[in-house]
């Protein structure tokens, strides 16, 4: 018996698939797939190689030294690589906002006063209204009766806290006032100053202090003066409590960091700048046609991050940088929470970014060392054969209810390849950046988390919140019981249900909001390069030409990807699925399936 | 029986008026009510199952001498949610917040439990 | 002293605001508002005016009698109305698909197999996988002995049962299978068919039959079968539980209705198809230029749909139909669900239509047969006085923190209106179609509400989830107790909160849903429009020449609209923020502040 | 005490076989677990306000004879959430089902309570 193996290197994943030849015709045995080990394309990856034949063989029970043939990959010389860009800056100078959303401030309203500390309070006076600061030196009893003490003698209309006791406070108080607690930095709001308060009712936003004229009602400042709040009115939108101080330079300024711009060297040159937004450069880019390489300005964050890219790839192909090009952007328009700098309590805005992926290209990948080196460690014949897109088209084609012309869309972790293979075996295909791994970073940047790690587990595994030590909320909204009461660590936490075990996620975010957020990322990028992929190979790039679409990759097993794309090319009335490779693999192992089929119509040339 | 008002049952035995009054603390400002009832047992334990069982809330704490712990309704007598020892003013606070929380089904605070 | 009214009359409200003029100076006392009555501009409105009137005087202890001068506004004549075109309908032929959310299938997983009544099951042989259907005649106790008597003799791989017995009938079968219940019409399932059956995890939707190429893989069809059964995969996304039946006609058919074609006769004339959709619809009107009328193909919905709207405006006005004319719409995409045509389970789907506001213009509005009645029943003098945007900008400039040149944006019921008033004072104005009762018909639309009265407090009031009978959940995540248990008839439910009492939405519709539904109907309509509107007045049609924008009229109320806008505008550099109308009356009463005020600039020329 | 697996209680007393039976499918069909126990008490209030106390779920139905009720924990005796008397099928099927549905905080079965 003849066993023929097929390897396809992935930048994420290598997967094999094993077949036997009896009389000419090929039965499929099984398959594995492992963790690619160095970067694909370099001899690191055999190790990951072995594993996987290791794996699929011993399924099998045989030996990967059994195998009589071994197809590997002819892999595009093309790497995508993510990195992102925040182009705002947000700067509260003077120290003249607050914009937070303690857990528990006090006294819904609003209230508008000079500042002074309470220990000040003896030396003010009685007609002016005042709005009494407190550090958390002095006790809540001790505020509180404070203020009970002046409660004629002086005129206090709204409190700021830097411990959180702004409840305890108020529950003391004989004149209710709104109280805004937990204010970190308390020491650096000047005294004397006319400020404005509000707490906004539990589960709702501040109404007054969100709008500018709101702010120039209650701190009566001429028109002049609205226009330097505005900023301040907008970081205050959606807050539960907030602080508008009136200090002669006090600002709150949103300063455009000088990003640089793109050079895009192609048929038709293009420059654009990262500022203009995700929107202005994928424009750029669709006008510049044939691309031959991209540069960023230098001494600029994107001058940097391209430069940065090309010079890895270059290190490991041992080719000269000057070699290597950029030949795809994606670009995506994001929002990062970001502590907002001078900010009184740790306020966050939410700033401008753009998260870009790139397509490295370099002349060759070193595929013949690879084989060099399997033939050497297995004593088998190893072919390099078939370029990796035809090669996936053969390998969808097994999908139940396809046929020809077909298109493939990979959906991988740095590329969105696609493939367009017609009834007479021509094949147009296109490798584009910008796929699983960019809508992790988009994730983890949106969200605001520590761990890239939490950002891929958010993106593979629905949600859930835990709402008491016997049950937790499905994000569909379903009630699921635990058999036994859970942890405590995990109550009142957002988790994900991966089917083994329960992850927390440990940052406090709701999960409808981590829920948009993760379909959101998911939809700029796969269904914006989806659609930019398959007209680049349409035929007369008009996606009504493509009557099958087979989606296979990583990616396309997500759990709502594939729904996405059926959805969106449902409207030019083309077939669009999760592939089924072979019936029985899902979207996985198409290329390695079609480097086995291929073995049937090679010219079988012995080569050692 | 009457219908027990929702709030936090916080039974006490001989209890650091200290630990009281900083639980208490905490568990007002974030807004829950509470009802502290002098109990003629001594066991924490005991005090913060029961404290837990019969709180409409299901959230209760005990406190025995310089030990506090906090429950919740329908966990097993003995394994207390939070149980602290000695502790200081942060501490009770904080328990007394969680007490507090897990009525309002929000995260405990001092994560890492 | 000299009691001077100003009286304002919209579509929705009438409001009413009363100054005493002393040494030239006027004092602002009080204001009041109505509901209008009758159709802006008729006569019926007099009613409406003299609650208004009264209302304002009893809060000042005076009568309306007192009052010397009364000033009413020269009413634009235009007037917003809103209709609905759904341009697809899903048709099920031959009874091929059940996609539906019983709320308790059982047995998740897939299964191929015949269709056979329970009753012929004896009929059948050992080696043909069925797929067993039993109407609601059976108890559950029988389904589930007739299968286990069957258990060896027939390969049963999945049920499908009239009644809500599913977990009842698999909690008693030997061997677990899939079964879908809830299906009403299960006596029109055909038998000796080919079907696949898949449920769903809970909380989970189905995965291969949602999906062409896994209906291809279950029911091994080809590639042109594959194509006929994509609309029904489509059509599953996001089901608990689906059967696809495999029968030589059924199929699921989209077909788009003869919605007809718009003209548009302008400064260049245009002609858009209804089902190209709102973009190209919007699109072919801002190529227009000025507009003198817009009609609708005869004998389609949308010729109808026109035509009625002008009908209704001429008998209103008295004016001849042909003097009629509309000047504008605003038109939005919307996916309306709709029960599915031949469904078996009531299957909805969700087909596409487009909302549309129309802006109707008619010669004159015969306001001063409103001033005459006024001044038979009042016997005081009335004045029509200014126009509506002029004056609206004059009430305006009352907002603390304002200055020429200034915008407003009037977001009223039926139009949304924009005039910039520069410092010379010089006012452009524009009337354009789309508001506050397109937004309510959006809302009811894609919700598929009974009630357009739910959809206007779905609009207007935050909502919550009751969990138990003594807690419920807010939108925004916080929980919030009830002093006492709560009515068990709200159990469960989502409820509006009011801040006087609880609404509780009868349909079944997660809260989440309902909100983003919401947010996206007063995007789709308030951003377009603010922005068209405004682009129209602005110097140079560029916003960067606006420095600051005041909101005024009943939708800048809304509890979430002017922090959309001020967020859009934010991106301009534009001030922008609910009106604070005599820093007292919030967005509202910006006409009627306006007419009391231009009587200081005006000629006094005595009319009874 | 030891804690209860969670499972809403049934408190019967002389109770009619097929209310019990057709109220039993009704909570399976839901999927919620369900234990029925024999009680010396007579007063369907009682039973069912007692079978709510004592479930970890907070949900119980008490049968006596051919009266049958729903409770929540901590609703006063008496005050039951549903009550029905000499019920037919379809009756007993959505009591049960709404006293699953309680638990997996669903509206309840015939909205118009
Ligand atoms: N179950 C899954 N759900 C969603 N994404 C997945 C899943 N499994 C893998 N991926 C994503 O697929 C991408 C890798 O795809 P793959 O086809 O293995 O890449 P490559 O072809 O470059 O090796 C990664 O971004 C990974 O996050
Ligand atoms: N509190 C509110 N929140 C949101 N929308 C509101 C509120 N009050 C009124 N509206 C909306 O305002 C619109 C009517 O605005 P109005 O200015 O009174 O119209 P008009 O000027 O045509 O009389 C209606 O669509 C109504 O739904
Ligand atoms: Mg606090
Ligand atoms: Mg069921």
């Amino acid at each position: 018996m003849n066993y023929i193996a097929g390897v396809d290197i992935g930048n994420s994943t290598t997967e094999v698939c094993i077949a036997a030849l009896e009389n000419g015709r090929l039965h499929f045995l099984g398959s594995a797939s492992k963790m690619t080990t160095g970067t694909k394309g370099t001899q690191a990856n055999v190790a990951g190689i072995l594993a996987a034949l290791k794996e699929a063989c011993e399924k099998l029970n045989m030996s990967a030294g059994e195998i009589s043939l071994i197809r590997i990959n002819e892999a595009a010389p093309v790497i995508g690589d993510t990195a992102m860009e925040t182009i705002t800056e947000t700067i509260i100078t003077e120290s003249s906002m607050i914009g937070h959303n303690p857990s528990t401030p006090a006294g819904e309203g609003q209230a508008v006063g000079r500042t002074i500390s309470l220990g000040h309070l003896k030396q003010g006076n009685s007609y002016t209204p005042y709005i009494v600061m407190a550090d958390k030196s002095c006790s809540y009893e001790e505020v509180a009766d404070t203020l009970n003490r002046y409660a004629q003698a002086r005129n206090v209309t709204g409190m700021i806290l830097q411990a959180d006791e702004a409840v305890l406070v108020e529950n003391r108080l004989e004149r209710k006032i709104p109280i805004v607690d937990e204010v970190r930095y308390i020491e650096k709001i000047p005294e004397g100053k006319l400020a404005a308060l509000e707490v906004a009712m539990a589960g709702s936003s501040v109404r007054m202090l969100s709008n500018p004229y709101g702010i120039a009602t209650l701190l009566e400042i001429d028109a002049q003066e609205t226009k330097t709040v505005t900023p301040i009115a907008k970081s205050l939108i959606g807050k539960r409590s907030a602080v508008v101080i009136k200090t002669p330079h006090g600002n709150v300024r949103e300063q455009i960091l000088p990003a640089g711009e793109i050079y895009i060297e192609a048929e038709k040159d293009q420059t654009v700048n990262i500022d203009a937004g995700a929107d202005a450069i994928m424009q750029a880019l669709a006008q510049a046609g044939e691309i031959r390489d991209i540069r960023g300005q230098e001494q600029t964050n994107v001058g940097n991050m391209l430069a940065r890219i090309k010079k890895g790839m270059s290190t490991v192909s041992d080719e000269n940088q000057e070699e290597i090009r950029i030949t795809d952007l994606l670009a995506v328009d994001t929002l990062a929470p970001v502590v907002i700098s001078g900010a009184l309590a740790g306020e966050t805005c939410l700033e401008k970014a753009v998260g870009i992926a790139a397509m490295v290209k370099t002349r060759q990948l070193p595929m013949e060392k690879i084989a060099d080196e399997l033939r050497r460690q297995l004593k088998t014949k190893v072919k390099v054969a078939g370029v990796e897109a035809v090669m996936a088209a053969l390998g969808a084609m097994t999908t139940p209810g396809t046929r020809l012309p077909l298109a493939i869309l990979d959906l991988g972790g740095g590329s969105t390849d696609a493939a367009v293979m017609t009834p007479k075996g021509t094949v147009r295909m296109v490798h584009q950046a910008g796929a699983g791994e960019l809508v992790t970073m988009l994730i983890q940047v949106e969200l605001g988390l520590h761990s890239k790690n939490t950002a891929e587990q958010i993106k593979r595994y629905p949600l859930a919140k835990v709402e008491s030590l016997f049950h937790m909320r499905l994000e569909s909204g379903a009630i699921e019981f635990f058999p036994d009461a859970i942890e405590p660590k995990y109550f009142g936490s957002v988790v994900l249900l991966t089917g083994k075990e329960m992850i927390r996620i440990d940052e406090d975010i709701p999960m409808e909001k981590i829920a948009a957020v993760r379909r959101e990322a998911k939809r700029k990028v796969f269904v914006t390069n989806a659609v930019r992929a398959l007209q680049a190979v349409a035929p007369e790039q008009d996606l009504r030409n493509i009557p099958n679409v087979v989606l296979v990759g990583g990616s396309a097993e997500d759990f709502e990807i594939p729904e996405m794309l059926m959805e969106k090319f449902a409207e030019y009335r083309i077939v669009c699925g999760r592939g089924n490779i072979r019936r029985t693999e899902g979207p996985r192992n198409a290329v390695a399936t079609g480097l086995v089929l291929s073995y049937l119509g090679d010219s079988h040339v012995d080569d050692e | 029986m009457m219908m027990n008002k929702p709030s936090i049952f916080i039974y006490i035995s001989d209890a650091r008026t200290d630990l009281l009054h900083e639980i208490c603390a905490g568990i007002e400002e974030e807004g829950v009510p509470y009802e502290v009832r002098e109990m003629p047992v001594q066991d924490v334990d005991a005090l913060a199952y029961a404290a837990a069982e019969e709180s409409v809330l299901g959230s209760g704490i005990g406190i025995a001498g310089d030990t506090a712990a906090m429950q919740l309704r329908k966990i097993p007598k003995g394994q207390n949610i939070f149980k602290i020892v000695h502790p200081g003013r942060e501490q009770c606070r904080a328990l007394g917040a969680n007490s507090a929380r897990a009525v309002k089904r929000q995260k405990f605070k001092g994560n890492d439990v």
